[in-house]
């Protein structure tokens, strides 16, 4: 039992974090309908700029985690505005292409900037720090903040998006950008504001892991940019409900992956998204895009 | 009398709660041109698409030539003669204009799969898809690319599209929207001739009355997916339900 | 003979001379650039193959590091475990590609879009994880080591490729064959159906050609070429290893196809001469080449949407107009 | 001029008798050496490490020892009285990638030398390559014993030689270690790759011997790349061994250290080995967070050996690089020394008479003496084992309480197969 609820809670921390960055994979591809690879690289920038915040911050981390995630906006602006504007109407391939090709920039850059070493926290989190015992085992606070932060951003989302005007125009704009336009929503500056806000989603993913994996490295984006892509996809490309489900299901499913089925750990994810595109092939709450 | 080129039966199909065809039964006879009209969501372009494959049929059964079909992929079906056009103009716009007609005259020809041959090289499915060209009156455009071709041209071709694959049983979803009248002509007339010719049985989804009337020899009428009407022009011209759902809809729709 | 068609020719022969040229420049210019030479051509045969499907098909598969890994292994195992004949080998490693390619194919071909993208990508990661955890076999992630590069005897004949120079025309033999392939395939009616298919796979299904069952034949054809280079590889470096069938390695057929030339026969081949080319310059400049190459690659995406070749094609459309005109 | 002399004269006296000191005196030339005739131009030194991705900081700290001995060497007449050229280039961890800077350096740049290479799988690699590219690698990090014992003992590649220790030190010195613990329960957390596989296997089937009735219940194997080892920890917790081993490293060393102190592993399980956690870059990381009492080792330790030559070593290097040195520094230094050394004794840098020199030669390097063996050319040398302990002149956690389990008993011995080829002997 105690086991169990271990496996349960460290899954969930974890799926929290593939939620925060599939959260704006998700809402840049279903209103601008890019799929972005940089926005690992996202997430990277506001663990780093955050940790530099940390410092200069220092004592109040929770300030760096709230203005890290700001700064990274400016990289999200000018990608959007200079670069990925200008792919909207190509083919997939070309979208990725580009994209990469930021992976590529925004790595070596945080090398040179940051240095190629990996960086590391200091300890100091205030009121987060340390642990708390469940069930005769120590769990730490922060993973628990971590565990209540995923479903407040996902209500927070569901509320912008189905209960505000900005969300009806944004909703709008995703189904029919050209019928938006007519309407007189202007569409480019839509686009470049929710780029700008899955950045910012993407980044705070970044500031809140900064404590959490206790390691900064460049390159740090990679393997959570293909996680979340999977989530993404399991959810159905788009629909935000599914990605914070798919999150859910592949944090979990992959701790106890690691504990009682170890053998399948590097494949299980896969397998997992596999298996729901054979018998879903659009995923569990995808919708076809025309 | 031989089993009617087609023949539908208890066909039923359902999106969600929203029912688009609700146990149809009827048949098409060779050399028949039939119309298919109703007002919008009446369930037209489901019914094609029901019969051609692209949409899986959840209830009923279809029978081209006596054979059940229903079963049958898209690609199967027009190996055996059924053929479509669709609503919204369906070319391969990055291909030349007889490249597209090549298409279906070398699936016809079972020789699409060749890998190693010349396309040069294939002689008859070249005639055939020039010949096709030719009569609906792209023979000069051959050579250019589709997306060069004007909105009526384009829907010429993939007229062309479709009778390259030596149809027995053509669809045409709305054939002459947003064509100019003389391009609407030329196609209607190329219609009435095909028709005359007998190779091909045309079946047409329209809104323009005028040209329903003008070309039928049958029209049938559909209404939230249920048949309303069945019968010669003239019949379904006087028939009180149709006037008062189908042209009661039209009125309402043309009043500003 | 018309002046036209006597320029052509003329064109003709001087294409034939440049490429016999670019043939030869690696082995004038020493061993590393016959290496890097060969690498090239590997890169090349393996995004000519995948182009097919990208490129003619439409389709954007994630996952061709699998089919590159199984010829791979393929031949690994066959040089270690059967016979280190070369020529089975490769016959083994192209067929391994193909045959990998045709079951994941089975479950992928279905999927559209990203979907398919992205079911590919699992199925290339399974490979990756298969191989990475069937050590007894593989030797997990220190890879299959040890293959050499035997001769190939044929009868009376045995041709040496241990050396640099010798394994290069190889290399280069199997690329110029792997480009006839696709260009007669490019030609043949069944290539324009698959440019039917990348263009409008609907109206494709409704002029009675089977879709899935074509698109499924292109996917095991770029298989076959993934996994003919994945045996040259392990010929070339001696080694195979679970990297191969990972997604960053799939990444590379995408890059230089469209680093190239999506909708060209050679963009792929160009594309792999300029991604190796490209990095080893840069790399003697600076450490920071990723940051020099993801500005490159912006500046094509950018700026040459048709690839090298395409920039190459609408340079010279625009020469000629420019004669023409006056 | 006259020292000069001397210095020549005595160099050739002590490489006529084969001395190990030949070596050593040449470490730390007081003089210039004349170039011997049949050495020409500078002597050019390639190596490869990992510059970019997630352990590009590993390639950093190669790159401070070699550009230092390079400094050095250069400082005081370079090798043989040429002049030394290091070119340092990105490797990656990718075997493809190894081979081609191998290539690379050989027949564009013009090497005469080769040195780096971080993982396992790329030295594994490089094996046939440096057969027919006839040039000497040292290898300075990449541990797998099947490097030294397939290639170069039984396929002969006798072009490659190996600085650092190897899996034996992780897996089979760590037994020694344990077994004077008062733990017969253990378990792993360690990296799903072969090395990981491979050391947990030499610690078990030595401790087992070792200390008959020690079972190993638990193991719990983490992909590359893992940065959430919460599951993996839980997995142990739930077994409740008595002594955890794990080869963990770098970077994700560091992410399962704090994961494992917030879940309390450490007061649980009270016996912990980390064959790796001396290495500089996990000590910095952790600093103070580095729980107590835990025993690490590595490929060099900082502080040991205590003797003037690492001492001052040590100083320099922090003097420079404001930095204490990784393992990587040591052995990337050592290596430019080696190489030095083998050419200085052999009077050419040719790769035949450079191995026949670094064949069977004993060096003093920072790390202390250490003996390339003849057989498979693995360089045998001693690091400490020691436990965690704060101490105020250090930001991070040091050795306390040392012990040193010799190379000599435990590395694997030639012919690698039957009795008595491995520990204990």
């Amino acid at each position: 039992m105690q086991s169990i609820v271990h496996v349960v809670l460290a899954g969930l921390s974890n799926g929290m974090f593939i939620w925060l960055v599939a959260s704006g994979l998700t809402l840049i591809f279903g209103v601008l309908g890019v799929l972005n690879f940089a926005h690992g690289s996202f997430y990277m920038l506001g663990a780093y700029v955050s940790f530099s915040l940390v410092r200069a911050l220092s004592p109040h981390f929770y300030l760096a985690m709230l203005f890290g995630p700001l700064v990274v906006c400016l990289a999200g602006w000018a990608v959007e505005r200079w670069f990925l504007r200008a792919v909207y109407r190509l083919e997939l391939p070309y979208q990725l292409l580009l994209t990469f090709a930021f992976v590529l920039i925004f790595d070596n850059l945080v090398k040179i900037v940051w240095g190629a070493g990996a960086l590391h926290p200091p300890p100091g989190l205030g009121p987060l720090e340390g642990s708390v015992e469940i069930l005769g085992r120590k769990f730490p606070i922060y993973s628990l903040f971590v565990i209540a932060v995923g479903p407040l951003v996902a209500l927070a989302l569901w509320a912008l998006l189905e209960r505000t005007w900005i969300g009806r125009i944004v909703r709008a704009a995703a189904s029919d950008r050209e019928m938006a336009a007519a309407l007189g929503v202007r569409v480019p500056a839509l686009f470049t504001g929710v780029f700008i806000f899955g950045t910012w989603l993407g980044a705070v993913g970044g500031a809140l892991a900064v404590p959490y994996v206790g390691v900064l490295t460049p390159g740090m984006g990679e393997s959570i940019i293909i996680e979340a892509f999977i989530v993404a996809v399991l959810g159905g490309l788009g629909s935000l409900k599914g990605a914070f489900l798919g999150a859910l299901v592949i944090g979990v499913l992959n701790a106890f992956g690691t504990r009682f089925f170890p053998a399948f750990d590097m494949a299980l994810i896969f397998l997992l998204m596999a298996a729901v595109l054979l018998v879903r092939p659009r995923g569990l709450f995808g919708v076809a895009r025309s | 009398m031989s089993a009617p080129l087609l023949e539908v039966r208890g066909l039923s199909n359902h999106f969600g709660s929203v029912c688009t065809a609700r146990d149809l039964s009827l048949s098409f006879a060779e050399g028949e041109l039939t119309s298919v009209i109703g007002p919008n969501g009446a369930g037209k372009s489901t019914f094609i698409n029901l019969l051609t494959g692209h949409l899986p049929v959840q209830a009923g059964q279809v029978l081209f030539r006596g054979r059940d079909v229903t079963g049958l992929a898209v690609h199967q079906r027009v190996r055996l003669g059924m053929g479509r056009s669709f609503q919204i103009a369906n070319v391969f716009p990055g291909l030349t204009v007889l490249e597209n007609v090549l298409i279906p005259a070398l699936a016809l020809a079972g020789r699409a799969g060749r890998p190693l041959s010349r396309i040069s090289g294939e002689r008859e499915a070249r005639e055939q898809a020039q010949g096709v060209l030719s009569r609906v009156g792209l023979g000069a455009e051959a050579e250019r690319p589709a997306s060069a071709l004007s909105h009526g041209d384009r829907r010429l071709l993939e007229v062309a599209v479709a009778l390259a694959s030596r149809p027995a049983l053509l669809f045409l979803d709305e054939p002459t929207a947003g064509m100019n009248p003389v391009e609407r002509t030329r196609l209607l007339e190329g219609i009435r001739a095909l028709s005359a010719g007998g190779q091909t049985t045309f079946v047409l989804v329209e809104h323009d009355m005028d040209v329903v009337f003008a070309l039928s020899a049958r029209v049938v009428v559909l209404h939230r997916g249920e048949l309303l009407c069945d019968g010669p022009p003239e019949r379904v011209r006087a028939d009180a339900r149709v006037r008062e759902v189908y042209l009661g809809h039209e009125v309402e729709e043309a009043a500003p | 003979m018309s002046p036209a068609a006597g320029s052509r020719r003329g064109a003709r022969a001087l294409s034939w001379a440049a490429a016999a040229a670019l043939v030869a420049l690696p082995l004038l210019s020493g061993k590393f650039a016959t290496y890097l030479g060969v690498r090239v051509a590997l890169l090349a045969i393996f995004g000519t193959g995948y182009n097919l499907l990208l490129g003619r098909t439409g389709l954007l598969s994630f996952g061709h590091g699998g089919f590159y890994a199984a010829g791979a292994y393929a031949l690994g195992l066959c040089s270690l475990h059967l016979t280190a004949h070369p020529l089975p080998g490769l016959a083994l490693a192209l067929a391994a590609g193909a045959a990998a390619a045709l079951v994941v194919g089975f479950f992928c071909i279905r999927a559209s879009e990203v979907y398919f993208s992205m079911l590919t990508l699992a199925f290339g990661m399974l490979i990756f994880a298969v191989v990475w955890n069937a050590r007894e076999i593989t030797g997990g992630d220190d890879g299959l080591v040890g293959v050499m590069r035997a001769p190939i005897a044929l009868g009376p004949l045995r041709l040496d490729i241990a050396g640099e120079r010798a394994f290069y025309l190889l290399a280069v033999a199997l690329l110029a064959g792997s480009l006839w392939l696709a260009h007669r395939l490019r030609r043949s009616p069944f290539g324009l159906t698959l440019a039917g298919i990348r263009e409008n796979p609907v109206r494709a299904e409704f002029a009675g050609v089977p879709v899935r069952r074509y698109r499924l034949a292109a996917f095991v054809i770029s298989g076959a070429y993934a996994g003919l280079a994945g045996g040259l590889e392990v010929l070339l470096e001696s080694n195979a290893r679970p990297t191969m069938a990972h997604w960053t390695h799939s990444a590379e057929p995408i890059l230089v196809s469209l680093l190239g030339g999506l909708h060209s026969l050679l963009g792929p081949a160009v594309g792999s001469l300029a991604f190796v080319a490209l990095r080893e310059v840069v790399q003697r400049f600076t450490e920071n080449w990723m940051l020099a190459f993801g500005v490159v690659l912006l500046v094509i995406i950018l700026g040459f949407r048709g690839g090298i070749v395409g920039a190459v094609e609408a340079g010279l459309r625009a020469r000629r107009a420019g004669r023409a005109a006056p | 001029m006259a020292r000069k002399r001397v210095s020549r004269r005595r160099f050739l006296e002590l490489a006529g008798k084969g001395s190990i000191l030949a070596a050593a005196a040449s470490m730390f030339p007081r003089g210039v050496f004349a170039a011997p005739p049949s050495i020409k131009g500078p002597i050019k030194i390639g190596y490869g490490t990992v510059l970019s991705g997630t352990l590009a900081g590993y390639g950093e700290f190669h790159k401070m020892g070699a550009l230092m001995a390079q400094d050095e060497i250069n400082a005081k007449g370079g090798i043989a009285g040429q002049k030394v050229e290091l070119e340092i280039r990105d490797a990656t961890m990718k075997p493809d990638d190894a081979i081609k800077t191998a290539r690379y350096f050989v027949d564009s740049w013009g090497a005469d030398f080769l040195a780096g290479i971080d993982s396992s799988g790329q030295a594994l690699a490089l094996g046939p390559v440096m057969q027919q590219l006839d040039k000497v690698l040292i290898v300075t990090h990449a541990a797998t014993e099947k490097l030294t014992e397939e290639w170069v003992f039984k396929k002969g590649v006798r072009q490659i030689f190996r600085i650092c220790n190897a899996t034996y030190h992780d897996g089979n010195a760590a037994a020694y270690v344990a077994k004077d613990l008062p733990a017969m329960r253990w378990a792993t957390i360690s990296p799903k790759y072969e090395y990981g596989f491979t050391c947990w296997k030499m610690f078990q089937d030595t401790l087992g011997k070792l200390k008959p009735g020690t079972t190993f219940q638990t193991e719990s194997f983490a992909p590359a790349g893992t940065t959430d080892f919460r599951s993996h920890i839980n997995t142990i917790l739930d077994a409740r061994p008595e002594g955890l081993y794990s080869t963990e490293w770098g970077g994700e060393l560091i992410t399962f250290v704090k994961q494992a102190a917030e879940a309390g592993l450490f007061e649980k399980v009270k016996h912990v080995l980390f064959p790796v956690g001396a290495a500089m870059d996990v000590l910095e990381g952790l600093g103070k967070e580095m729980p107590d009492d835990v025993w690490i080792s590595g490929r060099y330790y900082f502080r040991y050996p205590d003797n003037q030559t690492n001492n001052e070593w040590v100083a320099r290097f922090h003097k420079r690089w404001n930095h204490y040195p990784a393992y990587v520094s040591e052995t990337a230094y050592s290596s430019l020394y080696a190489l030095k050394a083998a050419v200085e004794k052999a009077g050419s840098k040719d790769t035949k008479p450079v191995i026949q020199a670094l064949e069977g030669m004993e060096l003093d390097t920072p790390a202390g003496r250490r003996l390339f063996r003849k057989e498979d050319h693995q360089a045998i040398y001693d690091v400490p084992w020691g436990k965690t302990k704060a101490d105020p002149r250090y930001p991070i956690k040091i050795m306390g309480e040392q012990k040193l389990v010799p190379a000599s008993i435990t590395f694997a011995r030639p012919p690698f197969e039957g009795p008595g080829t491995r520990p204990p002997f």
